[in-house]
């Protein structure tokens, strides 16, 4: 079965290491932060100046003066810090943001990724995006294996314009999780009771595909 | 009144001199941190021809959102401009043109042209659309691309409390982009929820020194929130 | 223990892994906010040919003029180093290698290290000794020069206060270069003269956010005073 | 009679304007803040990160961690400002000084200035006067006419290594008050007692001398 929004953010947050700082994007990734493990502690950047941010407030606690990157309504932690949008970025852009999990379109077997713009359509902006990808070491991209109609994201070359060009070096889907390098995605793990040749089917870029290739170990 | 009471009373007043066909940075992320009476008193002098700067461009009816309804802007320069149905209707008909910038490209060209730094260097858009036509120059084996300041005949700052030298602190993620829109404009504008005293602002929490800031004014805001999430107790 | 405490109670432990030839940036204004302590420990450690990037060189006996005593700096990055006999006889001798560099320019660097920015353009230096060799480009009919970032395998960092995450606060005028050093270090060591709770500093106040800063060190200092110039009532 | 440094200190601070920020160097030009005419209100920058820098501290009031750029003890005004070194030279490198005044070993006709460096003697460094150079749109460069041995101060180009090329309109010397324009000093006014052929003949840069040289307006 292909894994759910749920799910994937689940096997994303087994990935997230106690004593970081991670950038969680919309969409899947924001639900990542439900799933951080007991024990971990992780302090979330969000890129419109806020280190550690919190839950979403009460309704008594709201503040317009107090939103993540999503423009939605949060909460500080004790020990955060607030600073402007160039300190923010300069977290980001001089890659001291341990992990950024974002959402794409497309990604490819050099890395490349596209995630902001499908001509024809309307432009809404990269916002952030471009920053991450350019500033984290480290990131993971959560996205559904293919599309609707069957057609891989996980591609030879991205065919839509790049978000940003060889930078992403692990990628979980709804069907698996994979690692990019030497020009390949490595299948690591797959979803559970989802087969190596679903995978290998709906994977246009060049899969290498190990002896044995453990599911996915997900709660409940 | 000796010459650093920058403080003006009237909208009129902290707006006068914006003409045709300037170029108007704006602080405020989606719209928190808002100049919002800025914006309305920008819509009220009818001026035309403007380039604004800003992450965002506030959405219909409120924010820079209210700058479309009589096309008062010709150019926007922008890194998310979503949330806005008349935004999109005129990028479409090409009544308004668009430069898309990355967030952290953007907040860096602003406070470069406060700092007096012409150009730098950035990895973010290389290899995309946003890096076409720009140079690329490898450091340590990266490739890079060079991007430019921004600067502004005016820019429009909202903020919490300013003094009447003009030091100015934020309040929240009400910070974002104001303080670095502040530093570039040839006139920097502020508007605050709150007017104190020299003294008042602990010098080493203030964030905008006053010599940024030419004009400040108290405003009253609606603070309108884009997205209230929330739990239940 | 939890991965966000940074505290270390050791000086060797604030210090563990530095080594010979790396590239130290401290902060620090003459004698003011400098990391004494930090220092003192690359002294005990009696590691050599290291770069050091700071302001100032320190003075005779105290600062960074400690670590000329034993031959400890190669290379010495700074925009003023007047105060120091033994510097200077270690200049001159050729001993010690100095790259004099603009103040501003310096912390611009630093600044670029630390934010992703491996060079920017600046008018400082320009048709100076300091601008020979380096590339000219003219914006807006100006001329400036290229100046590239500055990044250490560790920065040694005096501050006031810090919390287990490493959000840090300085004191007055002892801010200086230290946030910019904190920014640019592999591995940056901040020593404070108080350690708080998490939550106990005004996010809005924090100088320095903890994502900066790898370890945490409680010192005393002996704040030493270059030029005590005082009035009488 | 040449300038006393007090006198030097007092005509410059004559050019002060009520509501300006200024940066004053070392030496003579700190002597300018006492001279500064009441009823004008002055923001002092020192570029150490200090905006709003006050009077010497009393005894009991002495801070180490409170200092001016040339690192003596200060006091901050009601409504300063105190921040990092590259939010200082931000100001400075910006423009956002409205005045600075500083010390020089040359000017020259095409207002370059030469000020931190003599061949062959000990090299101190330039500190932040080539950034004050730089980024003010308005200098005061403050110096001898001549040496003690009699040799003019103001060229036709520096000879020694430049701090900033083409950035000096005004220079005032204990004999004179001059602008620097169109590749020539123009001669505005003479110190009290001292004659315009005294001033031409220290004078190897190309001297402009208008029909009428006023005295200068000293107090006491």
């Amino acid at each position: 079965m292909a894994l759910t929004r749920e799910q994937m953010a689940q096997r994303v947050a087994q990935e997230i290491q106690d004593g970081s700082y991670v950038n969680l994007g919309i969409g899947i990734p924001t639900l990542v932060a439900n799933y951080i493990p007991d024990g971990i502690e992780v302090m979330l950047q969000s890129e419109n100046g806020l280190l550690g941010m919190g839950r979403y407030p009460y309704e008594d606690e709201v503040d317009a003066d107090m939103i993540n990157a999503g423009k939605e309504t949060v909460t500080a932690i004790d020990g955060a810090a607030i600073f402007d949008s160039a300190e923010s970025f300069a977290m980001i852009r001089g890659g001291h943001v341990d992990l950024t999990v974002l959402g794409a379109f497309e990604v490819d077997v050099n890395g490349n990724i596209a995630s902001w713009m499908i001509p024809g359509k309307l432009i809404k902006g990269m916002g952030g995006a471009m920053d991450l990808v350019a500033g984290a070491e480290n990131i993971i991209c959560t996205m559904t294996h293919a599309s609707k109609h069957g057609e891989s994201k996980l591609l030879s070359q991205c065919e839509l314009p790049l978000t940003g060009a060889g930078c992403i070096r692990r990628v979980l889907t709804d069907l698996a999780f994979l690692e990019i390098k030497d020009g390949a995605f490595h299948l690591l793990e797959r979803a559970p009771g989802v087969s190596v040749e679903d995978i290998s089917r709906l994977t246009a870029g060049k899969l290498i595909i190990p002896d044995h290739v453990p599911e996915m170990q997900l709660d409940a | 009144m000796a010459g650093f009471n920058k403080v003006v009373t009237s909208y009129a007043d902290a707006m006068a001199g914006l003409k045709d066909g300037m170029t108007v940075i704006a602080g405020g992320f989606g719209l928190c941190g808002i100049p919002e009476n800025l914006i309305q008193e920008i819509k009220r002098l009818a001026v035309t021809d403007l380039t604004v700067v800003s992450n965002n461009c506030g959405v219909d009816g409120f924010g820079l959102g209210v700058l479309l309804e009589d096309r008062q802007i010709k150019t926007m320069i922008a890194s998310y401009v979503g949330e806005n149905a008349l935004f999109e209707q005129q990028m479409l008909s090409g009544e308004l043109e668009v430069i898309l910038t990355p967030q952290g490209t953007l907040a860096e060209k602003m406070r470069a042209g406060g700092a007096g730094i012409p150009a730098f260097f950035t990895a973010t858009g290389y290899g995309t659309p946003i890096g076409e036509g720009k140079e690329v120059r490898e450091f340590d084996g990266r490739p890079y691309i060079l991007e430019e300041a921004i600067k502004g005949d005016f820019a429009i700052v909202k903020a919490w409390k300013a003094d009447r030298y003009g030091n100015v602190v934020y309040r929240h993620t009400a910070r974002n982009f104001n303080p670095l829109a502040a530093t570039a404009g040839k006139i920097t504008v502020v508007e605050v929820e709150e007017l104190v005293e020299p003294g008042e602002l602990d010098p080493a929490d203030v964030h905008t020194p006053g010599i940024y800031v030419d004009r400040v004014i108290l405003g009253k805001f609606e603070k309108r929130i884009e997205k209230r999430t929330v739990r239940t107790r």
